[in-house]
This record gives structure tokens, C-alpha cells and sequence, in this order.
């Protein structure tokens, strides 16, 4: 087996005091009450707008995450079942809830309770009902951005008008409980700052078109992801991914890959099984496999075809991302779209499918999708079924042997192909 | 002196108690058991022949009959059905008055029940998704595992490092035992790990009940793979199994009956004295 | 009575009798399914189409292509109407409105999309915010961007006193079911929830002005009729706002010795509280309809309404003695409210209990043995 | 003269085939034992008694293949590979033409789309709520208290199949239990569930392009009743060898085989220095 399965730069070191520093704020608003703090969801979130009011992010879903890395999911599981919740609920929800009922955090410090529940509802249903309960057990006001579906190719003007009145409303909201004037400026240069962060954030995805990828755009990116989404709109975070872009372009440049020699390259379509992670990377790095694409990176934000946050129209361009610029509120079509993309320009040998029980936005008509890329274009696709967060659902053994088999398969094609071609 | 009859028609047993009633308490006369098969009527007529006969009763001497279990509407001669949650209750708050929770581990599922000091339900909580917990699993994993039901109790409490379930569903969990049986881990780290998780998954039906420090077991597959050991390690409540467990259900049915005569002749009485005869 | 048996032939054909009929009528009509949850059937009708509501196909089609690609954990809904569609059965159709309901259908949306590209498949977004002065708005383009889709599909143009013409109609129509509605929660004896149950659903396969007579014939037959009143308890239903419970299941609730006074079933049919205004802008007046006098249900948001007060002041207007919880298999948003109201019914000392089931089941052993157990828990002591 | 083996580990029976190149590749040797709690002793067991059905030795079998879910335990194995990989080479083999196999195991049910030289071009396998074809009709042999043998013959004489909606294992036994108590025959109940299998693998298969040859694999395939019902739905026919329960393992020999040949000229085996480093 190949001793180095990931790469480990010093950004890895840094995302990681990053992370740390951001805990650390939050347990600081939790024990002094700053300072002020708002729950908010990944997928489509605008962390530019609290940076108007130095307002910090409680992302429960980085929450519930870090608990089933660290095995340590299924009590709150349990407990929110006990509270009446079903075992087929978004088992995101049940470790979030269950964690506030048992006063579990993901580290040693504390949570505060928020200023603000703010539901950035894009395309999610779960997300609603997740952050409804969430306001019922802490009593804490709830704010819902209804973001309008991406059910047109591009949103209407209508669609633009009412989400950005609607972030104008939670400027008003957000003023009033936090006792804070809006500061405009800073919320301008957040935006700048994120467009430069998002701009970075693209160049190292598209590192990964080379071949091999400096990086695995699944597993790696998702340790990246931390910073993009509580740290984009801040200087912090444009340094962090500066040094990544330089780092991961250094290896690259030096034709170092993931593994000693790449001999696949995969798109990979769905949130990973959190509670078996590790488990679950041994599983393709087994066979020198390595994402270049996955659409799992682009819940809070698609960066990789272009749309930047536009500091001449904060705004307009924090409701353009909120709608039209992440996978979670882009409709299934547009994420096949997406995936094909990633197969033809990225270079990928085959498509996993990883069907995840709790999340229906992403899982529902999965197989509809392997439909369409093997029958319709014939791409190698594996359809595998667990939880990002539920460890009950996660069977080894089978998803071994389905893994096992598809890159038999796969090798055998790939060697077909190859002596094809020396033909 | 009041006679009557309950017969719980389950899916494979069919049970049968005659009971009477002396200076206001209730007493078993006789019980019958015989095998369900396919006709619920012929059961449950064998079944009450032989309580009939252990209580050396006449069949025309019975006033009331009531059913119970699945089969309760196939038995022609009744005077009333009751589901078997609604007898378990009252036959386990008969033979154990201070209960407030029952355990029914059945064949295909685990049911946890609520009940008032009276033997109402209060409250019930089927486990019928996950038969992971049922008798049926338990028997099952017994025979892959080549170990005998009654065996499964004693060698379980051997386990130096159980391994535990973690399906929630029947099929993928026997698919787990296999895989730890492939994986080389000894048989009885398995049975002990079966055990826990099925406590623990009680555990979870037994708090939505709002148990207290105490339960009452129910169910035969159960009480012959040693569970309640399991479950008084792993919930550190006192586990009570019933005197006469199979009967509960059909001496609840009967109890029920019971109460129903009584308010009967207390109507008929009253209409009786009512219009002056 | 044979208007009950007339109207759930209706609800059980897999081809569309109705559906053929109509077509064959207005040889230039289309015809537009939709989930009957929140969806403006009054745009469709205006449009000069025959809006349908699809409620799966129960028990009576195999599922045999749909799980390849809706997998586990899907409720049966998705899947049978899909199926529907991969087997022909929806072949009478032009087009199939979605609306916002949950995850699942709206992927089903596009599946659909994808699959049938010369069908018109469109997909409407109804407001989860009704606080913000904006979604009113919102839903007024929204609406016209839906009703431009018809026109172009319909080669027509819809006009205002047109829209007006159609939201009359439906308001009589919604008019007649609360009036038959609130006859059920003072004289359950009267009106057997199974036959009401029968006579709604067969609205979603009837042209407007049709159902709205039957509606009218079956309120004399259940003003004229009534059997003797039963010892039964007064519950609502609640759960089944979009995959509907098989009839036999209803009938087995009221056998084990349930009146429904209250329910959800077939929220689509009388989804307003109040007549549609009629004066003004009629878009305007069907979206602050939406905004402020929608039924609620697990599917509509609005966070200025918590969903369980609701729920407990619809169990003190209609004097019931209990809930009963009928959640479809794989329901995610009836699973999610199911704690709140748990929370809220047990405050107010309301008795409840939760029941699974799917459109296609039609074994219910374990479902009357639980519903006899909950009605024998309230009635002896 | 070249001698090699093939181990199957299934869940629920473990087979082992020897094969041999003497006049033609050829099976010499065919084993079949319970698994039972011990994996790793019912490789072996089923792997001597081959040797022994052979008359050799086991030193004299130049390479051995293990597949199956108990693959890893197979202590004596060279290497390791997917039933999947295998069921398809062993297909072709004992079926030259096949371009489809379905295979319904205790664990998993599949289909697998072939290559003209038995190379998985595709595969589709059991949602995690249809898991375990080979239990569910075990499990419904048991609730009927009957053998599983007896399964499929009795399912031949049904006259008017019920009609079974789930494909859930565990939910089929109440639907079972119903018929039981609504009077309906053995016959009828398990014509009725050999339809529902069918239709449901059908469905699983339906997600490749099913080509005709189609041959069924694993023990499965010994039940006529299931395989006639499953010929009824496709509407075609299925080739089933008697070697139909070995397949697995024949597949395992003959890459046992290409290995010894060092004719393989795919860089199938890649894989093979990390997937003996255990799981």
C-alpha cells in the first residue's frame, strides 16, 4: 500500500488553527455574549453580510460533521430520536438537535446561543424545519431568506429583487437585535474579499485538471472547505487559500500527485459518509484513485465556471450566489450538467454516486443520473448507498466489494483502451 | 360465580384461560395451548378445550369469551376483541401489579407499553421497522452462528470484546453478523454484541414509554435467549418475567371480559330494577 | 351509494377516462398534472386546460422501473407517479406543474424534465417567507411567469376577467367542501369520512364545474342521511397532506371506532380558509390568498405562524379527543413535525398517536390492531 | 500441466473448484460446504476436499484465487478478487455468448453487463432496501414452515399468485403471515413471492442494457420455480448450467489460470499488493 495517502502541507496546519480560531470566537461569544453570532446554513450562505456587522457564523452542519469524523454521532442520534424524531430524518438534524439537548460541541469549548437564526433556504426543505426547531428549543427569533429555486436556466429579475429585499429586511432584523448599525463599507470590502478568495478557491480546483491532480478534489477539498465558508470575507481567508494556490501549484508543477502514480481519475457526485471518512478514502486510495472534481465541494458556493462575488453590486451578487451559484439550490439537471463538465474538461475515467439517506435534495433521482451518464453517454458510474452522518447505515463489506468491483472493471477497460491506442 | 374465557389467537401459539372471580379477586381456573396453524377457529376451539377441561369446566357453563392477538377476529364463538397491547397490559398489571412498562419482544417485533397503575395503556411504542430487535433475529442469528437458543444466554455473558450491531434493519444486520464472522470475531463477542444492541434499542422504545426503574418481560423467544440479563445490565432496571409469561395476553383478554360482564349485569340490574322486575 | 363508488372508479382508473374524455371534448385542450398540494389550478383552468391532480397509482401499478431511479428511502408517491409516466399511463397529458412541496418532487421535476423533454414540465416556487413585503410580489411574477408558460403551450391569451371567471368557480367549489367539511366536525355520524374522502379526491380527476354539482348532490344525500351515532372518538387526522392513505385505512380508522371531525387529505382541493377575492388584479388576489389564507400544512412555511399552535387550535374548534398522525412512508417533512406537535399536543394534555403508511400498502393488520389499541386505551378505563 | 483453484466464500455456502489444463481446460474437482462461524476453516475444508476429489496435493495447485465476501480470510489464497469479476468470467466460460448474468445471493442480488471475453462492462446491485434475494425466500420458507427446497416446486402449482408489494425481507414475513390468516394456499403465497423476486430483479436489471445471452448464477439458480418466473418477466430465456452455484469460483480459477499463464494482458492484478494487506 502506498505509505503517503494524502498530501500533508503546512495549509493543513493552518486550516486547522483557522478552524481553531473560529471555535474560539464562538466560545468567547458564548461566555461575553460578542461578539454577536448567527446560525446559519453552508449551502448559499452570505457570511458577507454579517461581516457588516462583525457578526460571526454558527454553521451547525460543520457541527454535526465534526462529530461523526470523531465517531461520536450516533448518541445525539439517539437522543433526538428519543425526542420523537424518525429514523429516516436528515440524521444531520438529529445530531445537531440531539448535541443542543445533551449540550454536546464539537470541541471543548462552548456554543453560544445566537443572535439570530437565519435561514438561508436554498433548495433545501430540510434546512426549514432544522432551523424552525432550532428557534423552538433555544427561543431564538428565526429569519427564513426564501431564495426562489433555479427552476429557469438563468433567475429572473424577480427572483433577484426579492432576495436582495429580503437580505435588506435581515440588515433591518440584524440591526435591531444586535444593537449595530450596518456598516456598509465593510461589507463592501467583505465582498471584495471574497471575490478575491473565490477567485483562488477556482485556480486550485482547476490545478486538479492536470494530471496527475496535486490534490484530491473530494477528500482534500473538503478540508479546504472549512475556511471557505467561515473565512472567505475576510482578509484571513484570501491569505489562507493564497498559500494553498501556491503550495498545491508548487506540487503540481513538480508532477506530484495524491498517490505515486494516479492510475484514476473520478468525479464524485454526493456528501461523504462522515462517521466512516477515513474508511471510506482507504477504499479508492486501495486502487490509486483520485477525485479531480466532486460536486459535494460546491454546496456553499460554484466558483470553478466563473461567478465572482461583485463588490460594485454587493447586493446583487450576494443574492446572484445564493440563487444561481451553488449546487444545493440548482436543480438536478444543472447538476448533471455540472458533472459532465467535470468529466470532460477535468479528464475523469468514471463518476461515483454516493446516495446518502439523510439528504434527499442531493440523493433523490441519483438514479436517474446514472441513467443518464451510462446509458446516454456512456461513462463508467458506481452507485453506492450510505449516510454522511448516520454510521448505522454504513455497510463495509458491501461497499468494499461494490468498489472493489467497479475499479476491476474500470482497470480492465482502461487497459483495453490503452493497448487500443498502442495499436 | 362468574366463568369465562380469553383466548389470544397469536401467530403461532393460540392460548386459552378460563377465569372466575372469588370474594372480588380474579382467579385462573385453566389454561390451554395449542399450535395456530392455518385456521384461526379450529386453534382457538382446542386451545379453550383443554383449559376447559384443566379447569374441569363445561363449555356451556362459559358466559363471556375474549380474543385476542392477530387472530382475534377469525374466532367465531367471541363476545369481544381486544388487541393484544391493550391485554398485555392489563394481564401484566395482574401479575405484577407495581408495573409501568412491559417489553414484548415477539417474533417480528419489539413493542414497549405504558400503563397506568390500573393496567391501562398509556402509552405504546412498536419497533416494527427494525426487526433487528425482534425474537425472529435473535433465533436466527443463533442458528447461523450453530449455537442453540438456549445456549445463546450463557455463552453471550462469555464475551471479552462484544461487538456490537449497528443496523437498524433486520436483513442488513444478519449481513453484519456475517461480515463479523467473515471478519474472524469469536461467537460469542457476536451473541454478546446482539444482545446490547438489542437492550439498547429497548432501551430507546422503553424511554418513549417513560419507564421508571422497573419492566416487566414479555415475549417467549426472549425469556429462552437470556435477554433480561442484558437488559438489567445495560438499562440497570429490575426485569420482571411473569409467572405463566405465554398467558398474559389471553389472562388480560379474560380480565377484560371480566369487567365487561360486570358492567353488563350492573346495567341489566339497573334496568331490571328500573322497570320493576 | 353510487356516487361514492362512481367517484373513486375515477380516483382508482390508471388511464384517465375522465382525463380522454375531456380531450376528446376539446380536441385543442390540454390537459396539466399537478400534485394537488398548493398548486393555482385556477391559472390552468383560466388557460382553457384541464388541471388534474396526480395522486400516485396506489396499490394497482408494480413498481417496476421507478426504483432504478428513485432508490430506497423515497416515499411511494414519487416512485408510482414516475412509474406512471416510464409505463405511458400519462400519456393524455401535456404538461405536469410542480410546486414547492419537498425535495423529493421537486427532483422528480426534472427526472420528468429529462426524460419526457416534449412534455412541458414546469416547476413553481411558492414563498417560505410570507413576513417579507417582497414574496407577495414575488409570487404575483411568479404566477405570471406560469400563466405566460400556459399561454405560449396553449397558443391563447388569458385575460383578466377570464382568471376571474375560473377563481369563481373553484371558490364556490372550495366553498361547498368547508361547508361539507364543517357538517363532518358537527354530525360525524353524517357524513362518513370515507365517502367524503372519495367525493374530494375525485375532484382532482373532474373538470371544475362537474365536481361542484356532485359536491352539491352529495351534501343533500348526507343532510338526508346519518346512521345511528356510534361510541367512537372524535379525532383529526393529520399527515396526510400529499401522499393519500389508502381508502381501506380510512374505513378501518372509523370501523375501530373513530369519527374524523378534522383532517389534511387532499389539501389541494380546499387549500384557502376564505373565498379568492374577486375584485382587482386577480394574480395579486390568488398570491395574497397563498400569503394569508392557505391551509396550513408540514409543506407550507411560515414562521410567523408556528405549525403546532395551529394544530392545537384546530383540535379545540372541532372538539376532537385526540390526533392521529397518518405519515406517509419516507414523509420527511410530516417526520420533522411530528416532534413540535408531539411537544405541543402533550402540553395541552391532547392525546395522540402516529400511524405509517404508503398509497401502495393494503395489508393493515398491524395498523388496526394499533388504532383498536388507541381507541381501547381512551374508551375503558 | 497447469493446476489451479478457485474459492468462493459466501455468505451462506463456500465453493471450491481445481481445474486443470490437461486435455483441454477442464474442472476435476467440485466442493461445497456450509460456512457456518468459521470462515477461514470452511475455505479449507472445501478446498481439501477438493484436493482430495482430485487425488493431489495441495502444494501441487500452482495458484489459487479467493472470492466472495469471506475473500480476505482465505489464508491460502494467492489473491483476491470481487465476485462480481468473477461471476462474469465464470459465465462466459461455462456459457460462451453470455453478455448478461444475474446473480441473487444471500447478501446481494446483481446484474452485470459482460464483455465478449467475460470482462465486466457494467454492474448494478440491490438497493439497501431489497438486500438479501436468497434470504427472502429463505425467511418465507421459514414463516410457511417449510424447507427451501420445497420452495420452488411448490411455487410451480400456484393457481392464483398473491400479490406481494414489498421488497422488504423483513416486512414480507407480515404479508405472509396475512395471507396465512386469510386461508390462501402455500402454492399461491409463494408463486406470488417467486413474482415479486422476479419483478425486482427484473428492475435491478433493467438499469444495464440487458443483451441477450442471459445466464443466471449462484445457487439461486438450482430453483426452477424461480427461474421460470424470472424467464416470464424478461420474457425470455435464461442459460443456467448445472455448474450454476460454482460459478463464482470457476471465474476465481480461471484468473487463476491467466495468472500462472501470465497471459493476462490487463493490468487487472494492480490492484492486488494492497488488497492482500488485508481490509
Amino acid at each position: 500500500m502506498t505509505d503517503k495517502k494524502e498530501y500533508r502541507g503546512s495549509i493543513h496546519q493552518r486550516q486547522k488553527d483557522l478552524m481553531l480560531a473560529w471555535y474560539g470566537q464562538l466560545d468567547q461569544a458564548a461566555l461575553t455574549g460578542t461578539p454577536p453570532t448567527v446560525s446559519m446554513m453552508i449551502s448559499g450562505n452570505c457570511v458577507e453580510l454579517l461581516e457588516g456587522f462583525g457578526a460571526v457564523p454558527l454553521y451547525p452542519e460543520i457541527n454535526a460533521l465534526q462529530l461523526a469524523i470523531r465517531h461520536q454521532s450516533l448518541d445525539p442520534i439517539l437522543a433526538a430520536e428519543d425526542l420523537g424524531y424518525a429514523a429516516d430524518n436528515c440524521a444531520y438534524v438529529k445530531a445537531d438537535i440531539g448535541c443542543l439537548l445533551k449540550g454536546i460541541t464539537p470541541t471543548d469549548g462552548k456554543l453560544p446561543t445566537p443572535t439570530l437564526i437565519l435561514c438561508n433556504f436554498v433548495g433545501c426543505n430540510t434546512y426549514l424545519k432544522w432551523f424552525e426547531h432550532l428557534a423552538k428549543f433555544q427561543r431564538v427569533p428565526l429569519y427564513v431568506i426564501d431564495v426562489p429555486f433555479m427552476r429557469t436556466d438563468e433567475p429572473s429579475r424577480s427572483d433577484l429583487d426579492y432576495v436582495v429585499n429580503q437580505l435588506n429586511e435581515t440588515v433591518k432584523r440584524l440591526e435591531q437585535l444586535t444593537g449595530r448599525k450596518f456598516d456598509y463599507d465593510r461589507f463592501r470590502q467583505a465582498v471584495e474579499c471574497s471575490s478575491r478568495t473565490e477567485g483562488l478557491w477556482s485556480q486550485i480546483k482547476h490545478l486538479a485538471r492536470r494530471s496527475p491532480s496535486p490534490f484530491d478534489a473530494y477528500f482534500d477539498a473538503i478540508t479546504l472547505m472549512g475556511p471557505l465558508y467561515v473565512y472567505r470575507a475576510k482578509p484571513e481567508g484570501v491569505e489562507f487559500f493564497e498559500a494553498a494556490l501556491a503550495e498545491l501549484e508548487a506540487k503540481a508543477d513538480a508532477h506530484k500527485g495524491v498517490y505515486e502514480q494516479e492510475h484514476f481519475r473520478l468525479v464524485m457526485e454526493g456528501p461523504p459518509p462522515y462517521p466512516y471518512f477515513r474508511t471510506f478514502r482507504d477504499m479508492f486510495a486501495k486502487w490509486q484513485a483520485c477525485a479531480v472534481a466532486s460536486t459535494y465541494s460546491t454546496v456553499g458556493g460554484l466558483w470553478e465556471f466563473g461567478f465572482r462575488h461583485d463588490p460594485d453590486h454587493p447586493f446583487e451578487s450576494v443574492a446572484m450566489h445564493m440563487i444561481a451559484q451553488n449546487v444545493t439550490n440548482r436543480n438536478l439537471l444543472q447538476r448533471y450538467e455540472q458533472i459532465r463538465r467535470y468529466v470532460e474538461d477535468w479528464d475523469a475515467d468514471g463518476v461515483i454516486i454516493h446516495f446518502v439517506k439523510s439528504c434527499r435534495l442531493f440523493s433523490a433521482g441519483q438514479g436517474d443520473m446514472r441513467d443518464y451518464f451510462t446509458k446516454q453517454l456512456g461513462v463508467p458510474t458506481l452507485y453506492v448507498e450510505s449516510d454522511l452522518e448516520d454510521p448505522r447505515y454504513f455497510a463495509e463489506a458491501q461497499t468494499k466489494n461494490r468498489i472493489d468491483a467497479f475499479f476491476e472493471s474500470l482497470e480492465h477497460t482502461k487497459a483495453t483502451a490503452s493497448i487500443r491506442r498502442k495499436v | 360465580m362468574p366463568l369465562l374465557a380469553g383466548i389470544d389467537c397469536g401467530t403461532s401459539f393460540t392460548k386459552a384461560v378460563v377465569l372466575t372471580e372469588e370474594n372480588g379477586q380474579p382467579r385462573v381456573l385453566g389454561e390451554g395451548r395449542t399450535r395456530s396453524g392455518v385456521k384461526v377457529d379450529e386453534a382457538a376451539n382446542a386451545a379453550l378445550e383443554e383449559a376447559l377441561r384443566d379447569a374441569g369446566i363445561r363449555r356451556h357453563q362459559l358466559e363471556y369469551v375474549a380474543t385476542t392477538g392477530f387472530g382475534r377476529y377469525g374466532v367465531s364463538f367471541r363476545d369481544i376483541q381486544v388487541t393484544e397491547i391493550t391485554t398485555a397490559a392489563r394481564g401484566a398489571n395482574f401479575a405484577i401489579p407495581q408495573t409501568t412498562a412491559i417489553l414484548d419482544i415477539g417474533g417480528q417485533c419489539t413493542r414497549a407499553i405504558g400503563i397506568s397503575e390500573t393496567g391501562k395503556v398509556k402509552t405504546f411504542k412498536s419497533n416494527d421497522k427494525c426487526a433487528a430487535g425482534s425474537g425472529m433475529f435473535i433465533q436466527r442469528a443463533a442458528k447461523y452462528l450453530e449455537v442453540a437458543l438456549e445456549d445463546v444466554g450463557e455463552l453471550s455473558l462469555r464475551a471479552t470484546h462484544p461487538q456490537p450491531i449497528s443496523s437498524v434493519c433486520a436483513v442488513l444486520a444478519e449481513t453484519e453478523i456475517i461480515n463479523h464472522v467473515s471478519a474472524g470475531i469469536a461467537v460469542q463477542d457476536i451473541l454478546r454484541g446482539i444482545h446490547e444492541s438489542l437492550a439498547d434499542r429497548a432501551g430507546a422504545l422503553l424511554k418513549r414509554v417513560e419507564m421508571k426503574d422497573q419492566l416487566t418481560l414479555i415475549g417467549g423467544v426472549a425469556r429462552q435467549a437470556g435477554i433480561a440479563k442484558a437488559l438489567e445490565d445495560r438499562l440497570k432496571v429490575k426485569v420482571d418475567i411473569p409467572k405463566d409469561c405465554d398467558f398474559v395476553c389471553a389472562l388480560g383478554a379474560a380480565l377484560l371480559g371480566l369487567k365487561r360482564l360486570a358492567s353488563k349485569r350492573s346495567t341489566s340490574e339497573a334496568a331490571g330494577r328500573k322497570y320493576g322486575n | 351509494m353510487a356516487l361514492f363508488e362512481r367517484m373513486w372508479d375515477m380516483c382508482s382508473e390508471l388511464h384517465f377516462p375522465s382525463v380522454r374524455e375531456w380531450k376528446r371534448a376539446h380536441p385543442d385542450g390540454r390537459a396539466i398534472a399537478y400534485f394537488p398540494v398548493y398548486t393555482p389550478v385556477e391559472l390552468i383552468h383560466a388557460a382553457g386546460m384541464f388541471p388534474v391532480g396526480l395522486a400516485g397509482a396506489g396499490d394497482r401499478l408494480d413498481i417496476q422501473h421507478a426504483d432504478a431511479r428513485f432508490g430506497s428511502f423515497i416515499c411511494s408517491i414519487v416512485k408510482t407517479t414516475l412509474e406512471m409516466a416510464l409505463t405511458g399511463h400519462l400519456e393524455p397529458f401535456d404538461g405536469f406543474l410542480f410546486s414547492s412541496i419537498c425535495d423529493s418532487a421537486r427532483n422528480l421535476c426534472f427526472v420528468l424534465k429529462r426524460n419526457f423533454p416534449g412534455m412541458y414540465v414546469d416547476f413553481l416556487h411558492l414563498p417560505h417567507n410570507p413576513s417579507s413585503p417582497a414574496a407577495t410580489q414575488f409570487l404575483v411574477e411568479e404566477y405570471r411567469r406560469i400563466l405566460a408558460e400556459l399561454e405560449r403551450l396553449g397558443n391563447c391569451r388569458v385575460r383578466d376577467d377570464t382568471l376571474h371567471r375560473s377563481i369563481a368557480l373553484y371558490n364556490h367549489n372550495r366553498a361547498l367542501i368547508r361547508e361539507l367539511y364543517d357538517l363532518r366536525t358537527r354530525n360525524p355520524e353524517q357524513v362518513p369520512t370515507w365517502q367524503l374522502y372519495q367525493l374530494i379526491r375525485a375532484g382532482n380527476f373532474m373538470p371544475v364545474e362537474e365536481h361542484t354539482a356532485q359536491l352539491q348532490e352529495a351534501l343533500v344525500q348526507f343532510r338526508a342521511g346519518g346512521t345511528k351515532q356510534r361510541d367512537s372518538i372524535r379525532i383529526v387526522v393529520e399527515g396526510s397532506f400529499c401522499e393519500q392513505p389508502p381508502l381501506p385505512l380510512i374505513r378501518l380508522i372509523e370501523d375501530a371506532g373513530c369519527y374524523i371531525v378534522d383532517d389534511d387529505f387532499v389539501i389541494g382541493q380546499s387549500w384557502f380558509d376564505s373565498d379568492v377575492p374577486r375584485e382587482g388584479d386577480p394574480l395579486w388576489a390568488l398570491a395574497t390568498s397563498y400569503m394569508d389564507h392557505a391551509v396550513c400544512s408540514s409543506v407550507r412555511h411560515d414562521f410567523r405562524k408556528p405549525r403546532w399552535e395551529e394544530l392545537v387550535a384546530k383540535v379545540r374548534r372541532s372538539q376532537a379527543d385526540a390526533v392521529l398522525f397518518l405519515v406517509a412512508k419516507f414523509c420527511e417533512p410530516a417526520y420533522f413535525d411530528y416532534v413540535p406537535y408531539r411537544q405541543e399536543l402533550e402540553r395541552a394534555g391532547i392525546p395522540h398517536l402516529q400511524l405509517e403508511f404508503e398509497e401502495k400498502s393494503f395489508t393493515f393488520d398491524r395498523l388496526r390492531m394499533e388504532v383498536e389499541t388507541f381507541v381501547e386505551s381512551l374508551v375503558f378505563d | 500441466m497447469r493446476i489451479v483453484a478457485g474459492v468462493d466464500v459466501g455468505s451462506t455456502q463456500t465453493k471450491a473448484v481445481i481445474m486443470s489444463d490437461n486435455g483441454g481446460l477442464q474442472i476435476i474437482a467440485r466442493a461445497l460446504v456450509d460456512t457456518g462461524a468459521n470462515v477461514q476453516r470452511a475455505a479449507e475444508r472445501a478446498f481439501d476436499t477438493c484436493c482430495r476429489q482430485a487425488a493431489l496435493h495441495t502444494s501441487d495447485v500452482g495458484f489459487i484465487v479467493g472470492t466472495g465476501y469471506g475473500r480476505y480470510k482465505i489464508a491460502f489464497g494467492n489473491t483476491q478478487m470481487t465476485e462480481i469479476t468473477c461471476h462474469a468470467k465464470g459465465a462466459s466460460f461455462l456459457c460462451p455468448g453470455t453478455r448478461t448474468v444475474i446473480d441473487m445471493g444471500g447478501q446481494d442480488s446483481k446484474a452485470i453487463s459482460v464483455g465478449p471475453k467475460g470482462e465486466v462492462l457494467d454492474f448494478v446491485m440491490n438497493d439497501k432496501c431489497a438486500a438479501g434475494t436468497g434470504r427472502f425466500l429463505a425467511n418465507s420458507a421459514e414463516v410457511m414452515g417449510i424447507t427451501l427446497d420445497e420452495v420452488g416446486p411448490l411455487s410451480l402449482q400456484a393457481k392464483h399468485p398473491v400479490k406481494i408489494a414489498t421488497v422488504c425481507t423483513v416486512f414480507v414475513e407480515s404479508d405472509i403471515l396475512s395471507y396465512l390468516a386469510q386461508g390462501k394456499t402455500a402454492e399461491d403465497i409463494l408463486g406470488g413471492v417467486h413474482i415479486a423476486i422476479a419483478k425486482r430483479t427484473l428492475s435491478l436489471a433493467r438499469r444495464l442494457n440487458i443483451e441477450p445471452e442471459i445466464t443466471m448464477t449462484g445457487g439461486v439458480a438450482r430453483n426452477k420455480g424461480m427461474v421460470q418466473a424470472l424467464e416470464e418477466v424478461i420474457g425470455r430465456k435464461m442459460q443456467v448450467s448445472p455448474d450454476a452455484q460454482f460459478i463464482g469460483a470457476i471465474g476465481a480459477a480461471l484468473f487463476a489460470l491467466e495468472k500462472l499463464d501470465q497471459s493476462f494482458e490487463f493490468g487487472i492484478w494492480r490492484g492486488e499488493h494492497a488488497a492482500s494487506g488485508g481490509h
